[in-house]
């Protein structure tokens, strides 16, 4: 049965995520007083981009073309840990909050050489910026999640959202806040939001993860865009069940489910909204620029577990 | 008053004349004096010797009495003057360091000698009291005057006033070394001398000089 | 015991024999490259023959070798720890050995045999030194390692380049090696014997200051070797020079030597007394793992990037040594086992990886003649295998699943976030997650360091004609390779075959072992566990490969079956040439920017315009890093050393006079003194 | 008489080269040397074995000690004057010696032998003292022989500094000789050094101690101690090779011994560590100021000449520490040095004719030009630095590992750190020459087989020594040691 559970899991969030990357473009639409594309334009984009024809550089190798797979792969295994609607709908044996950041790290590592892989100059500049960000991103996010895991003794991630949800409103302690602002500055860097990064041009002065992506097409461009709304939808649902526990994770029985189902999906989207305002409200930010906003959030996460270890005792 | 007593007392007196003699040895400003007053201390040891052999009433004393007073007392001087005269260098010790300085430097290690001798180490000896602080001053002086002086000749004097500490020594208080050794001795003394000459020879020829201040080329 | 003792002899008898003879065929290179290599290979079998044994039944191996005087002998003994490094050396060896049959071909000369009798020697110092079992036989073979890779270091003597590197090798060695020596007199005298089995749990018989003067040495002493900060300005210089099959075995196992060597004082012969030592190698290694990996990060001389790679891995398993003190300080043993199994798993893992990445580096320097990253490329195509084993080298050493770094780099954080929950000070809980942060950051940059490593040797448009003309190397290089690469794969999904191995050690000096069952099951389901979480590499394996599978058949079936047109890389329409593609330095340009304070880079532009400032001409623009140690903490003490030498110089001044007086003076205060 | 007989061989030798034919000196040279070593060798085996021989009513005294110090005087002399056949004829070749001066080289060489082998047999302390005197004498022309301005210089500073010295001593001997009189009384053998060990316990400590200061000063100087060698690297340095590897592998120890033997005395007549800190003193200074000197060399042969000064401060460490393991140590280190110098002078020389310059800096490449001495220079700086496996090591280990035991640590951890240092400057000047690419107008090839025998004597003992003390070797040695701890 909890084979089930886990593939429904999988599934669930497989369909959501295009649509919480359609809903943050229709937010940033409705900000910026346009109309936008619908909600659904991320499906068609990739269903589309699955039928077409893909155009592969002569210069690019083997890793090129199966990188897409293997980034689509890694992200995918991510999202196996992390629980959505239950606790004990993830494959919490396989591992825990260390394995997810290095799975999240092994598709980098992937995007990264693709990216060198065809000789084109936009490519390199992606991974190189990419690989610095990263690089900036990492402390920060293990801090941030530490300081939850010593609130736990645990870094089982379903360990940990269950824990947090049963403490509940208990839960918003000054460390935990702190944490969790870190954890969304990070969650913008890891998705390539502005102010650190703009998903939504080609300029050369300003990409970052479409940099890496430019010389893709056709199946391997959509496993690639499908794996980065995968992981911002991971990196949300991290936010969401983590570090915003309210209403909790019920226990696997139909209503539980769909009770849960329904609250995880509501803070989803909340939390798509609000990155979605927060990424209009700012500027991109100098490349240079990064590493400071960076370093804020990795003094927040400090101090959260500064706090957190005081408030442990 | 015991007359050994009264010989050791002599003996004292003599000995405290070598060293007043080293003392103007390094006072004096011309090596025609140096000599001279080489000359002079060779003779008062030579009495010494004789003093030491008539107290002890040991023949081969008297002998060597004789020897050095012939060797040290003349020979010895008169070749160095022979040899000042002969190289013509002008007649004036040079010294590293002023007059007053040498004098105040010979008295501190006067004193060192007695400093490091007291309390009296040969009090068993009633002949040879006050030898040894004064040997070990001849010693240290006839070293002194190697070091401070530029002139060949006069490293010379000091090797022989080191050797007169030396002789002093052994005279007064063990009356002479063993034959087999003071035969080696005056054996390496001869090889020395020649071995000297024969170096010296070789510079003069390839450095066309005998100072010995110009004999510095191989540093560090 | 017969039969380890009969394998240790076998082994030491075959390398030397085969050293041996190499020497003596040298006139016909490859029959004598041949017997040295196939010698050591058949002798690092026999050797890991014996480490198995001996950490499967528990048995040490005592063996008395010789005795040249009362004081000085050599007496073997095997026992865990030493059967674990054996195990780690003996696993580089034979990859190593089967490698260097192909590599060698470069060195087509006599030099090649006399290379190859060296080599033999080295494998063979650095058996003994993990085995010796008294003073005098562990500095013996221990200078010996040292002298012998020395000579290694320098096989291309005929570069200024490399007898500097080898220079300054042997002699911050040597240097170290003065502290081992007075480290191990200093137990000589407070126990009075040379033997290391009398010096087991000595410490707490020792005065605090000798129990600390002891650690500190040991800690200058093998760190020197080791490589940590700021002790490590050899490695980077020795290892890139050295032959690869060489710098592979330098910087895969004998800098873990040095390890072993810190094992053994602190742990077997002090039994830790104190936390701050704990403190200190967990600090000490911390900044040598981020300083080493940012060196690392802007090299540009791919082997040089590999050999600063090795010192900030040297400062991982330093930390987790460091871990493992204080835990063990603080009673919790279960949990210390946790972070010395981190450290020494990390140790076996890394000699594989960096191994396989030497040799690697080796290949592409065979195939390119150039270690310079800029001027490689495409090497994906032209040499398929080894950029197969590059990479997976590269996977292993950024800690990637499924490959074995990742496992001990989860162990390390791990026992990081052990150490931070369990000890009772909160300033020591609070440098736990520093460090802890401070590593993920370093795991970060080794991932770009090594992203930049192989992505611009190996992918995209060849830069340079050398590298265009690159063919796959020997057959035997590549099964080399291969090797290590499986050993990679293999720890990373079975990585209880790894804690198996280390049990024996874990539970000698901390009285726990990370997992002690047999069986099935734990072989393919546990992978590892602690009290904070677990993983399961096999399970992670299988659901990337079923993921993978399940993305191509979810294109395959919503988009329908499509075709692939093979085109020019777009590049705003001009035709892609070489000098487009982003280079080493363009890559690692903002890191050098961030960290300018570590590496304070130096850059130089001129601009030479024909007409006017509008119609450029040539560029010229140079950038290189300034070496801040060297710079500023080696170069002054070598300056002021040498300067105050040319003054005692002056002693010596030529003149008799003063000759004469230096024996006159000695002579008064002698007098004066001695009254 | 077979002590007799050995003084006399080299001196009958030495006499032959002044009448005999020019063409008789290879083999007259190379049979007297031979001769000389194997009664050496003989002799002191049958002192080995049965004990000391006296002879000639007390004056020659050969004992155990003695004896090891004649096994390394004879070996080296034998060496040298074997490497010397070709040498000297190469650089009469060069027009550096004129041909009819070969005869008075051997005649010195040999003669200097047999003042060398004079001092370890005589028992009576002032003739040691003549003895020593004329080892200088006899070695003085023999640095001089050149001619040139640089070893005439050297060979004054010798004569000089050595002769000043060497008064010193004589004034210490004086003083022993003083109290040993007021003991035993005007005896013959108020000097004979068994005498005084006997009654060394009722020797008027004061004087014996102002004795030794003499003596160590006087004798320091010879044996190239600290502050008093400032003529060492000079007279080491500009001797013809052969000439060098008998100075720095057997004179200074000669000398050394004889500071041995007068320490023994002291030790137990003045008590309290005395002459042992004295020695553990100058010892460590001569090691120090060995540093700087060698790290800063232009001058192949004046640094290995500054290397015997460093050297010769080991043992006196080693002797002054004491106790077994730091005596075992000194006598080991004695031999091993006294060998790995000798070789380290023949390479010298090797290199020196084929470079025809003894300034590194100009030396470059000897590995390809002359790859077997370049090997031995190679091997021969680890082993004189001391590096495993050659012999030195070993008694570097015992030294140090005798000053921790002794609970002296701070001296310990600078020995050790001096000589760390002293590697440093000498590996960097050997690697230097060793390797790199040889200069285009050196042609490679050794320059003759006969040097290249010379060497491996030394070569194989530095070999064997480091890992192998043969145990009669070492019972020998214990049995010395039980000899001077009395």
């Amino acid at each position: 049965m909890g084979f089930v559970y886990i593939v429904l899991h999988l599934i669930l969030l497989l369909l959501l995520a295009p649509l919480v990357e359609g809903t943050i473009r229709k937010t940033k639409a409705f900000w910026q007083n346009r109309e936008g594309p619908g909600l659904l334009q991320p499906y068609y984009n990739l269903i589309k981009y699955l039928k077409k024809d893909s155009v592969i550089s002569d210069n690019a190798s083997w890793l090129y073309w199966s990188a897409p797979y293997l980034t689509f792969a890694s992200i995918a295994a991510a999202a196996l840990l992390i629980p959505s609607v239950s606790p004990d709908m993830t494959i919490s044996f396989a591992g825990d909050i260390i394995l997810l950041c290095y799975l999240f790290a092994f598709a980098r590592f992937y995007m990264a050489l693709a990216g060198l892989d065809t000789g084109s100059a936009f490519g390199g500049m992606g991974s190189s910026r990419e690989m610095f960000i990263s690089a900036m991103v990492e402390p920060v996010m293990f801090l941030a999640l530490f300081s939850i895991a010593l609130k736990v003794n645990s870094t089982d991630l379903s360990v940990i959202a269950g824990a947090t949800a049963s403490i509940g409103l208990g839960l918003m302690n000054p460390s935990h806040i702190l944490a969790m602002i870190a954890m969304f500055i990070v969650s913008l860097a890891e998705t390539g939001r502005i102010p650190i990064d703009n998903p939504d041009t080609h300029l050369e002065l300003t990409m970052v993860h479409e940099g890496m992506l430019l010389e893709y097409s056709g199946k391997p461009l959509a496993l690639m865009q499908y794996s980065a709304m995968l992981k911002q939808m991971l990196i949300l649902t991290l936010l969401g069940n983590v570090f915003l526990p309210w209403g909790g994770l019920p226990s696997i029985d139909y209503i539980g489910l769909l009770s849960g189902s329904l609250i995880y999906i509501v803070k989803i989207f909340i939390l798509a909204l609000i990155t979605a305002t927060v990424e209009i409200a700012n500027n991109k930010l100098r490349i240079f620029r990064v590493p400071g906003l960076l370093m804020t959030a990795f003094f927040l996460a400090g101090l959260a577990v500064v706090v957190q270890l005081l408030l442990k005792g | 008053m015991s007359t050994g007593n009264m010989y050791s007392q002599l003996i004292d007196v003599l000995s405290f004349v070598t060293l007043a003699i080293t003392f103007s040895v390094i006072c004096s400003r011309r090596l025609r004096n140096v000599f001279i007053l080489l000359s002079l201390q060779a003779i008062l040891l030579s009495g010494i010797t004789g003093l030491v052999a008539f107290v002890s009433n040991i023949k081969h004393i008297y002998f060597a009495a004789a020897i050095t007073l012939f060797v040290k007392g003349f020979l010895v001087p008169a070749v160095l003057l022979y040899t000042l005269r002969k190289i013509s260098v002008i007649n004036r010790v040079e010294s590293f360091f002023s007059t007053r300085l040498n004098i105040v430097i010979a008295i501190i290690l006067m004193i060192i000698s007695f400093y490091v001798t007291e309390p009296d180490l040969l009090s068993q000896n009633p002949l040879a009291r006050n030898s040894l602080p004064i040997a070990i001053s001849l010693v240290l002086l006839g070293l002194f005057i190697m070091i401070s002086r530029k002139k060949a000749l006069m490293q010379v004097v000091g090797i022989i006033t080191m050797e007169n500490g030396l002789y002093l020594m052994t005279v007064s208080t063990t009356y002479g070394m063993p034959l087999l050794v003071e035969l080696g001795m005056f054996f390496d003394l001869l090889v020395g001398v020649i071995i000297m000459g024969i170096l010296a020879y070789r510079i003069n020829k390839t450095f066309d000089t005998i100072n010995t201040a110009k004999l510095n080329n191989l540093k560090g | 015991m017969i039969i380890s003792e009969n394998l240790f002899y076998a082994s030491i008898l075959t390398i030397f024999t085969g050293g041996l003879l190499s020497c003596l065929l040298s006139r016909n290179f490859k029959v004598s490259t041949f017997i040295a290599h196939i010698a050591s290979f058949a002798g690092s079998l026999f050797m890991l023959a014996l480490a198995v044994i001996v950490l499967r039944e528990g048995d040490n191996l005592a063996i008395s070798l010789f005795k040249v005087t009362p004081w000085a002998s050599l007496n073997i003994l095997v026992d865990s720890i030493s059967a674990f490094f054996l195990l780690v050396i003996s696993l580089s060896v034979l990859s190593v050995s089967i490698y260097s049959l192909g590599y060698l071909k470069e060195y087509q000369s006599k030099k090649a045999a006399f290379l190859g009798a060296v080599f033999n020697l080295f494998v063979l110092a650095m058996y003994l030194v993990v085995t010796v079992d008294n003073v005098f036989g562990f500095l013996l073979v221990w200078e010996i390692m040292s002298v012998v890779s020395y000579f290694l270091v320098i096989t291309n003597h005929r570069e200024e380049r490399v007898r500097r590197a080898g220079f300054i090798y042997i002699v911050m060695t040597h240097l170290g090696t003065v502290f081992i020596f007075v480290l191990f007199f200093i137990l000589y005298r407070h126990t009075g014997s040379l033997n290391f089995s009398d010096f087991q749990s000595v410490g707490p018989n020792l005065a605090k200051n000798v129990q600390n003067v002891i650690f500190i040495f040991s800690l200058i002493g093998f760190g020197t070797k080791a490589g940590i900060m700021p002790l490590h300005i050899w490695l980077p210089k020795a290892h890139p020079v050295a032959p690869s099959h060489v710098s592979a075995l330098m910087s895969g196992v004998m800098i873990k030597t040095a390890i072993y060597g810190l094992i053994r004082v602190l742990f077997d012969f002090l039994a830790v007394s104190y936390t701050w030592w704990g403190i200190t190698i967990l600090l000490i290694g911390t900044f040598t793992a981020f300083v080493g990996i940012v060196y690392a990060l802007v090299e540009r001389d791919l082997k040089k990037l590999l050999a600063y790679s090795s010192v900030e891995n040297i400062g991982i398993i330093l930390a987790s040594l460091g871990i493992t003190i204080i835990l063990k300080r603080y009673g919790y043993g279960e949990y210390a086992a946790i972070a010395l199994t981190a450290g020494m798993f990390h140790l076996l893992n890394h000699s594989i990886f960096k191994n396989l990445l030497f040799m690697g580096a080796g290949a592409v320097l065979y195939a390119t003649h150039t270690k310079n990253i800029d001027l490689m490329g495409g090497l994906i195509k032209r040499m398929p295998w080894t950029a197969l084993f590059f990479l997976i080298g590269a996977m292993s050493i950024s800690a990637l699943p499924p490959f074995n770094g990742f496992i001990s780099e989860w162990l390390l954080l791990q026992s990081l976030l052990v150490l931070g929950i369990s000890v009772p000070l909160t300033s020591l809980k609070l440098v736990a997650f520093l460090v802890a942060a401070v590593l993920a950051f370093s795991g970060a940059l080794v991932a770009a360091a090594f992203v930049k490593a192989f992505g611009l040797t190996f992918l995209a448009v060849p830069r340079s004609q050398q590298a265009a003309e690159a063919k796959e190397v020997p057959a035997s290089m590549l099964a080399g390779m291969g090797i290590s690469a499986c050993f990679c794969l293999v720890l990373g999904v079975l990585p209880y075959l790894g804690f198996k191995v280390l049990s024996p050690v874990t539970f000698k000096i901390t009285g726990y072992s990370m997992s002690t069952q047999r069986g099935l099951t734990d072989i393919f389901m546990t992978g590892a566990r602690t009290g904070l979480g677990g993983i399961t590499p096999l399970a992670v394996m299988g659901f990337l490969v079923i993921l993978i599978f399940a993305a191509l058949i979810l294109a395959r079936v919503l988009g329908g079956k499509t075709k692939t047109r093979i085109s020019e890389t777009w590049t705003c329409g001009e035709t892609l040439s070489p000098e487009m593609e982003y280079t080493s330095t363009g890559f690692s340009h903002p890191f050098e920017v961030v960290f300018k304070t570590i590496l304070m880079p130096h850059r130089v532009k001129e601009n030479s315009f024909i007409v006017a400032p509008y119609f450029g001409g040539i560029i010229k623009f140079k950038s290189n890093i300034k070496p801040g140690f060297e710079t500023y903490l080696y170069k002054p003490l070598m300056d002021l050393f040498l300067r105050s030498s040319n003054q005692v110089r002056k002693i010596q001044s030529g003149s008799i006079h003063t000759y004469l007086s230096y024996i006159f003076v000695t002579l008064v205060i002698l007098l004066i003194f001695a009254k | 008489m077979l002590p007799a007989i050995l003084l006399i061989i080299p001196i009958i030798t030495a006499s032959l080269f002044l009448f005999i034919n020019k063409r008789l000196h290879s083999a007259i040279n190379l049979l007297g040397s031979l001769a000389a070593m194997v009664t050496g060798l003989y002799l002191s085996v049958s002192v080995f074995v049965n004990g000391p021989v006296s002879f000639a009513s007390g004056i020659f005294y050969i004992d155990i000690l003695s004896a090891f110090i004649i096994v390394i005087v004879s070996i080296i002399s034998f060496i040298s004057t074997l490497y010397s056949l070709n040498y000297m004829k190469v650089e009469v070749m060069h027009g550096s010696i004129e041909a009819g001066k070969m005869k008075w080289y051997y005649f010195l060489l040999h003669l200097f032998t047999s003042t060398m082998l004079l001092v370890t047999i005589v028992n009576n302390l002032g003739v040691m003292w003549v003895a020593i005197e004329a080892t200088t004498l006899a070695s003085a022309l023999l640095v001089g022989f050149y001619n040139k301005e640089a070893s005439l210089e050297a060979a004054w500073k010798y004569v000089i500094i050595c002769t000043v010295g060497i008064t010193f001593a004589l004034f210490g001997i004086i003083l022993a000789y003083y109290s040993s009189v007021s003991v035993l009384g005007q005896s013959s053998n108020a000097l004979n050094w068994v005498a005084l060990q006997e009654i060394a316990g009722k020797l008027n400590p004061r004087l014996i101690k102002l004795s030794f200061i003499f003596i160590l000063i006087g004798f320091g100087t010879k044996a190239g101690l600290a502050p008093m060698h400032t003529w060492l690297p000079d007279a080491h340095s500009q001797a013809p090779s052969p000439v060098s590897a008998l100075l720095s592998g057997v004179l200074l120890n000669t000398t050394l011994y004889a500071i041995l033997r007068f320490h023994i005395i002291a030790n137990k007549s003045v008590g309290n560590g005395f002459s042992s800190n004295l020695l553990m003193i100058f010892g460590l200074i001569s090691i120090a100021i060995a540093v700087p000197f060698i790290i800063l060399q232009y001058d192949f042969k004046r640094m290995l000449a500054y290397s015997s000064v460093e050297h010769i401060g080991i043992v006196t460490f080693a002797v002054g520490l004491g106790g077994e393991m730091g005596l075992f140590g000194a006598l080991l280190h004695l031999f091993n040095h006294a060998m790995a110098k000798s070789l380290m002078f023949m390479v010298a020389g090797n290199i020196t004719q084929k470079y025809k310059t003894k300034k590194m800096a100009r030396i470059k490449g000897v590995l390809e030009a002359i790859p077997y001495t370049g090997t031995m220079l190679m091997i021969g700086v680890l082993a004189i630095t001391g590096m495993p496996p050659f012999s030195i090591f070993t008694s570097e280990f015992i030294i140090a590992n005798a000053g921790f035991s002794q609970g002296k640590i701070i001296a310990g951890m600078l020995f050790l750190g001096l000589l760390a240092l002293i590697f440093t400057g000498m590996f960097y000047h050997a690697a230097k020459m060793a390797f790199g690419e040889k200069p285009l107008k050196i042609q490679s090839g050794e320059t003759s087989v006969t040097n290249l025998a010379a060497m491996t004597v030394p070569l194989a003992f530095i070999l064997t020594m480091g890992l192998y003390v043969p145990p009669y070797f070492r019972e020998v040695l214990d049995q010395i040691v039980l000899l001077l701890r009395g």
